[in-house]
């Protein structure tokens, strides 16, 4: 099933991967799931135009439920490894899916690089603020005070803003979804896919079964779209500033927006003019290219 | 030493002194003569001061070590002369600023070549001016033509303009003349031999032998004594196409090179051993998703941070360790620059044939080492064998399954972005198509499946890869085994002992895994007495040459003080061992000079 | 099997459909009795769905595996029935909702005990009603007053409120008398042994063995099978003073960790071998600085994130190859559950005494598995000896080296705070003071000196650690060498040989590194045959047995497909073996039951 | 040399180390280790109740040319060790030193954690923006279009902002100095030691060997004291605005501060009360522990 051949436009089911998600009933991650087929659908892009990368855990099994060329690579890992694909391949779509241990916890380094460096990445992160796949420890999303089974007495380390530190280490996309939306969702991933930068998306996507706080009911109380606010994306101070509201009203959409910044990959001097990607130009070097060097060495 | 021209000469200061300008100058007259060169520099992890001896070796034949011996002695600072006016022998010369400098106790014969730098400069605040002095010092003593020099100073300093390079050459004539004056030059000068040579470093190798094996894609975090391969690649990366990337972390490079060598890129990354701690569990997951990528170790002296400008060939185990479970991977300890050039290409077209990882074992005397090569030798052109890759939709509309339990075990291996190919990569146990086996049911079954399949992508390694052969006396009454950088420097020492009329020969081993378990055990099966020479403490290849064989070597000669053998070292030890002269089976020569 | 009562009880399922609950129900109940207890779990690494199969041998003697057989299968899905019915022998009993699950071919002489639960219920939602019936058909079956189950399910349910017990003990006295109504119980009912066990998994054995050796600072990252150790901490950390902290990733433990342990307080971390591989670094960190570390790797199957719900020795070498250069560590692979309690006190004496990191190496089976232990065994006050420490000021004005060259090889070592011994600890080589060797002049006479002191400290390590010692028959055909966890499963492979008149003994290796070679060589040196038994693929500890000692065994039995050996698949692979019918010298079993 | 038999005050010299440094003469790192040990003597300290941790650079030699205890652990991993040496016991005053590379480069993770736990250290980071001990690569603080040896062609990531970042992550005391104020830096050093949670100060350290943009001159042409601008160390907004400014004016100073934010060991739950450090409490646990504990499991 390729582009060359297709007949109709493909649709949000030409993406459901070789098995059914084994996620709980009622977990966030479905939300997302469904969102993103439906925004390659409507992007009109095919399965094997895109890679999709991810680390490890409930949400890191994203690749396997989604039909496209997939990696599912170590725990925290999954933007270093996603860097090299499209830095090596830049004319593909990448999409790096995971959750908030993995993109936050042991990745946090990543995150914050491939920030600054602007790769022209999607990364969506299924934030159920809870360790999902061991079973139930506090993560770095997790509210202060959270009883889990690492933390039977209560969490005492503040949590990460994502949303704030994306946008201060230079992420150029920064957007906050829900699982309890699925439209705004599908606009946030369709104009991160398009947004030619590091585009970031905090998805509050709830654990049922080890995360009892921070629940679809929880947050349907709080959730206030930011489209209805008329937030500017452009104003960092008050994307931060919102971003940091919790208690009674948590917003949700795009926070942060500049199209000016440069992707890594524009930037980088070998790939000028819109040159192919090194993935598939010809290894052998040239005999005037080996005399030059040689000629350097005597 | 028998075989026409081999002399030393040792440049010794501080860090900061500008050791590496001479050093450079006469290292491109020496290739341009057509003389080979082995080039050692001993210094420390400072940016300032310190203590730094470089040892140029020159040679008519090729050089397989820095040698034993220093001929002429270059002192920069008071501590230079202090240290190793000691080590001169009758005939060799010392060179120092006779301002500031003043030679001790030495022996006789020892040519005291004294500059009165401000005198000749005529200039006492320019303290590089003595180095250049040196220079003229030296060409004359050599036997050299003072318009060599001239020329090659004119090289060295063109980009710096016109009053650089005269005031330069206006010091080193008159240094030249001096010596001309009041120095004895060399009764046997400098020879030429007819063809020039090339220079390079074993990390400039490297970094060629990725160019030449069609590395696209190379990235990397500073670690000494590995970073000149980054340094290289950043230099050429725009000509060559090559796109070079500095990350975070080691982690990040190791996972990097991961994602881009799956796109099709060949990828590569060099580190040393601390960095190579933190690639280790990517290259468990390299080995799992089934993605060839290429992770250099240049080894130095540990542990931990250990001595970080000082060699060691400490990392074996690690390498043999490096991330968890049974997986593929190869591994290989090139014996010197031009062999690691040559490896590269090699070990690139095993790896996408075995669609696995390799780790290629450097070392810091390789890799910082400084050595001639002749230019013709420098084929970038070697064959490129991509194995089942397929980075082009073929047409081919069946079902697409990336882990394929072929015969073999290697399946056809598509690329993202190939139409009809889709597939998911997983660090997890899967199945043929790639589907996660704990996702629904962990079958036993399918698990030994994959663990079996890959397991025999190996099998026709041994028929692709050359055994290590014994090479040297025929009969001999020792056979010295050694792995990696110490190829060249047994080869020297057996040279001395064959002078001495010990029958010896050698088996150097150079592909460490999968291990020529059957060819080594037939090759030592008629050694008398097996000797191992390693550059560390506990003995890293032979319990390793153990456990794939199980042979128990007779003796041992080691050396772990952060500097590498000297032949007279190993020749040394091997006599200790043939006259019973070793307690506890290991050899452990004594580092003379101290540098 | 010969002696007394031993019976297996499987209980199988969906993830989310409360396995876990009937499961501690029963193994609470059976080691108050007294009786013994070995509980595998085989799960996947999902939250619901896929199929767990929980088996729970009890015995009145010591349960060294979890057996052989299924003697009663409680089915709570169809999926369950349909795989394990045919496992099931004449007299075994299959227990299901006879409501949804209906039974397929079986062996004559099952007991088919279908319970009709909704009608037993009157209620058709209660989706774990299911397994409380069952819980009832158990006890009436096992021959056991209802009122045990009635005061287990109290014990079990009282924290949930009155109503939730008495629902559930109506439920499963109607399973009960159901039961009595229509289905045989055992002959031989469950006996009663004087002297109630406690229960534990190997997880909590490891965190109580360090709780009572002292440990104060636990600090680790999440990964399965290791994290019930870190929420064993966590329950208890309060209670016991124990500062838990769940850190950012594994190179943030590891190096918390090393931090922790300089100040004093003994400190242990837990993780599995991808958590490991990134631990590395600090490891070698801990050894070059001279600090105490417990790191504890537990075993999953590999490579790279491979079943992580699944057994394997896999990581054996990457234990050994932990971080680059040569350095001291202690290694060691605990037996089971109650050894793994006493190795922790062990280990940390011995690392305090050595001043360097210890790995221990787990693996799921033991780790995840859940077994009884007589409360007297668990003695939480072993001696604490923590060798050359200085925690408090002794008044000593003289000059303070850490790393002073002692004839032992180990330095009396100060902590930070205390007044008259301030110093700095170093990963790069420094000499005795702490000064960097590679500050000023990296002297090789130094470096060597501090190499060797520090490899000095473990020489007197054989005579404080136990050889391991062959057990078994005097003149045995075949001896069976096994490391780790093997030891039990082994054990009772031996006395399936034996009952069939083979002569076979043991040899059980738990102590890695330094490795008992010459007790090793010496116990061996009799052996008739020699089969090495290892959960792997390559044979790592082969190989590690070889490279200490030169020893090649005479044949192998692996096992590589996640699930650990049951004792028949050793007894055949050593008849296979004696009969010569292992081509290639490696046994592999089938894995019959398929979990 | 002990606190107790003391008669007159220390000074600055009583915290020279065994060895003098052997940066290159010039080298910015003199004034910060000159500016500590003048700082800890004013504040009354004694060495052996000071640990200075830091990583692998030219910085990370700092631990051994000052009086105190010292760990000289791993590139990268100066907050991790840190962290558990001021845990385990919380009456020591731990210091961390190192470089931009050390800290913002392979240790960012450790960074951002340590920040949102606020666990309290003094974090002083000799920015050179450069590699300095592997002879010159780029750094994560490198300005764009930055030549180094392994960016000949110019750096094309955008540098991180570390105070931006600090605060952005939760480090309750974010100040930037310069080696060329060393008043300024006893200032920012003492309220840093003094201040209960995470204190942070990156410091402008000229490496004169290997940066040639960034030199005393560079600074010295643009820095503006804080101090003179009437700044509010509680406001972010503005604390984070000054901090992005770069091209004819960077200000240095104090930017943010907030007390009220309890650090990690205050807030642990087994400290509770002033207890003593784990590090010092007896190993042996008690028998009506043991014997809780086992009944638990009966
Ligand atoms: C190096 C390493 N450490 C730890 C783990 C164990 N592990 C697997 S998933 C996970 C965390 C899952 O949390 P999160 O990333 O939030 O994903 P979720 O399951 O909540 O979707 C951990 C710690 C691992 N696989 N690798
Ligand atoms: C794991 C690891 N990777 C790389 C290195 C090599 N290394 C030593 S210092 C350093 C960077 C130094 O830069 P910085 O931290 O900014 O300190 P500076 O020397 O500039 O003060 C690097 C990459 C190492 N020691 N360990
Ligand atoms: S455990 Fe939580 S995160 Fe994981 S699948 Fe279930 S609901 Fe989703
Ligand atoms: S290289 Fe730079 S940072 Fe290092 S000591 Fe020299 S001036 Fe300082
Ligand atoms: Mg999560
Ligand atoms: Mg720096």
């Amino acid at each position: 099933m390729t582009i060359e051949l297709r007949e109709k436009p493909l649709t949000a089911k030409d993406f459901k991967g070789k098995v059914d998600p084994d996620w709980c009933p009622g977990c966030g991650d479905f939300a997302l799931l469904r969102a993103t087929q439906m925004s390659v659908a409507e992007l009109g892009l095919s399965p094997h135009q895109i890679v999709c990368v991810s680390g490890i855990g409930c949400s890191s099994n994203f690749p396997g439920y989604f039909n496209s060329y997939g990696m599912h690579t170590l725990h925290g890992r999954a933007l270093a490894v996603a860097t090299g694909v499209k830095m090596a391949n830049q004319t593909l779509t990448v999409l790096v899916t995971g959750g908030d241990g993995d993109g936050y916890g042991i990745g946090g380094n990543h995150f914050t690089h491939t920030a600054r460096r602007n790769v022209d990445l999607t990364y969506l992160v299924m934030n159920n603020q809870i360790y999902g796949l061991t079973t139930g420890q506090v993560s770095p999303s997790s509210s202060l005070g959270m009883k889990t089974k690492s933390t039977p007495f209560g969490n005492i380390e503040r949590p990460v803003n994502p949303i704030t530190s994306a946008i201060m280490n230079g992420a150029t996309y920064v957007g906050r979804g829900f699982s309890g939306n699925i439209k705004q969702l599908v606009r946030l991933i369709k104009g991160a896919i398009e947004h030619p930068g590091f585009a970031v998306i905090d998805v509050f996507s709830p654990c049922v079964t080890f995360n009892r706080d921070n629940t679809y009911d929880f947050f349907r109380q709080r959730v206030a779209p930011l489209e209805d606010e008329g937030h500017d994306p452009s104003d960092w101070k008050s994307a931060c500033e919102r971003a940091m509201e919790w208690d009674d009203r948590i917003y949700t959409g795009l926070f942060y927006q500049d199209q000016a910044v440069q992707s890594l990959h524009a930037r980088e001097p070998i790939l000028d003019g819109g040159a192919p990607p090194v993935s598939h130009v010809p290894e052998a070097i040239t005999r005037e290219q080996r005399d030059r060097i040689v000629r350097r060495m005597m | 030493m028998s075989q026409g021209f081999d002399f030393s000469i040792a440049i010794g200061g501080a860090a900061g002194q500008g050791i590496a300008t001479p050093g450079n100058i006469l290292a491109r007259m020496f290739v341009r003569r057509g003389l080979h060169l082995n080039a050692y520099n001993a210094y420390q992890s400072i940016i300032r001061g310190g203590h730094i001896l470089l040892t140029m070796r020159v040679r008519e034949q090729e050089a397989l070590s820095h040698g034993d011996h220093i001929h002429l002695l270059l002192c920069l600072n008071q501590d230079t002369m202090t240290r190793h006016l000691r080590h001169l022998g009758p005939g060799a010369y010392a060179v120092y600023n006779a301002d500031n400098i003043t030679p001790g106790e030495h022996q006789d014969g020892v040519h005291l070549c004294g500059m009165p730098v401000t005198e000749l400069t005529g200039d006492a605040k320019n303290k590089l001016a003595q180095n250049t002095a040196a220079l003229g010092v030296i060409a004359h003593v050599l036997g050299l033509d003072f318009e060599v020099l001239e020329s090659a100073l004119t090289l060295q300093f063109q980009r710096k303009g016109e009053a650089v390079v005269s005031s330069n050459v206006a010091v080193a004539r008159a240094g030249y003349e001096y010596s001309s004056a009041n120095f004895t030059p060399l009764a046997n000068p400098l020879p030429q031999n007819p063809d020039p040579l090339a220079v390079w470093t074993g990390n400039d190798a490297l970094a060629m032998g990725g160019a030449a094996a069609g590395v696209k894609f190379y990235c990397a975090y500073p670690m000494s004594p590995s970073t000149g391969v980054l340094h290289w690649m950043a230099k050429n990366a725009r000509e060559l196409g090559i796109m070079v990337r500095q990350v975070e972390d080691e982690i990040g490079v190791a996972n990097m090179a991961v994602g881009a060598a799956h796109t099709g890129a060949r990828t590569m990354c060099a580190t040393s051993g601390g960095g190579f701690a933190l690639m280790t569990e990517a290259i468990g997951s390299a080995a799992m998703m089934e993605i060839p990528v290429v992770f250099i170790n240049v080894m130095r002296a540990g542990p931990s941070t250990g001595v970080p400008t000082k060699t060691e060939q400490g990392d074996l185990w690690q390498a043999l360790g490096a991330s968890q479970g049974d997986f593929e991977r190869i591994v290989v300890a090139p014996q010197d620059a031009h062999d690691a050039f040559g490896t590269i290409a090699e070990v690139f077209n095993l790896i996408d044939r075995y669609q696995c990882p390799a780790i290629v074992l450097s070392d810091l005397l390789i890799s910082e080492g400084t050595f001639s090569v002749p230019p013709d030798d420098i084929d970038m052109s070697p064959p490129i064998e991509r194995g089942k890759l397929i980075r082009e939709s073929n047409g081919d509309a069946g079902p697409y399954n990336r882990y394929l339990d072929t015969a073999d075990g290697i399946s056809p291996r598509a690329v993202p972005g190939v139409p009809g190919h889709v597939h998911v990569v997983a660090t997890d146990e899967h199945d043929e198509e790639g589907i996660l086996i704990s996702d629904e049911f962990t079958n036993p079954i399918k698990r030994r499946q994959m663990v079996e399949k890959r397991a025999r992508k190996l099998d026709d390694y041994f028929t692709r890869v050359a055994a290590p052969e014994v090479e040297g006396d025929e009969d001999a009454e020792v056979t010295l085994v050694g792995w990696g950088s110490t190829a060249g420097v047994i080869a020297e020492a057996m040279e001395q002992l064959q002078a001495d009329g010990v029958k010896v020969n050698r088996l150097a081993v150079k592909w460490i895994l999968p291990f020529h378990a059957e060819a080594v055990t037939e090759a030592l099966s008629g050694a008398r007495k097996t000797l191992i020479i390693e550059n560390n403490h506990s003995g890293q290849f032979h319990r390793y040459l153990r456990s794939e064989t199980g042979i128990t070597a007779d003796g041992h000669i080691r050396k772990y003080d952060g500097e590498p053998f000297m032949p007279h070292h190993i020749a040394d030890g091997v006599r200790a061992h043939l006259a019973g002269d070793v307690s506890g089976g290991v050899f452990v020569p004594d580092q003379e000079i101290l540098v």
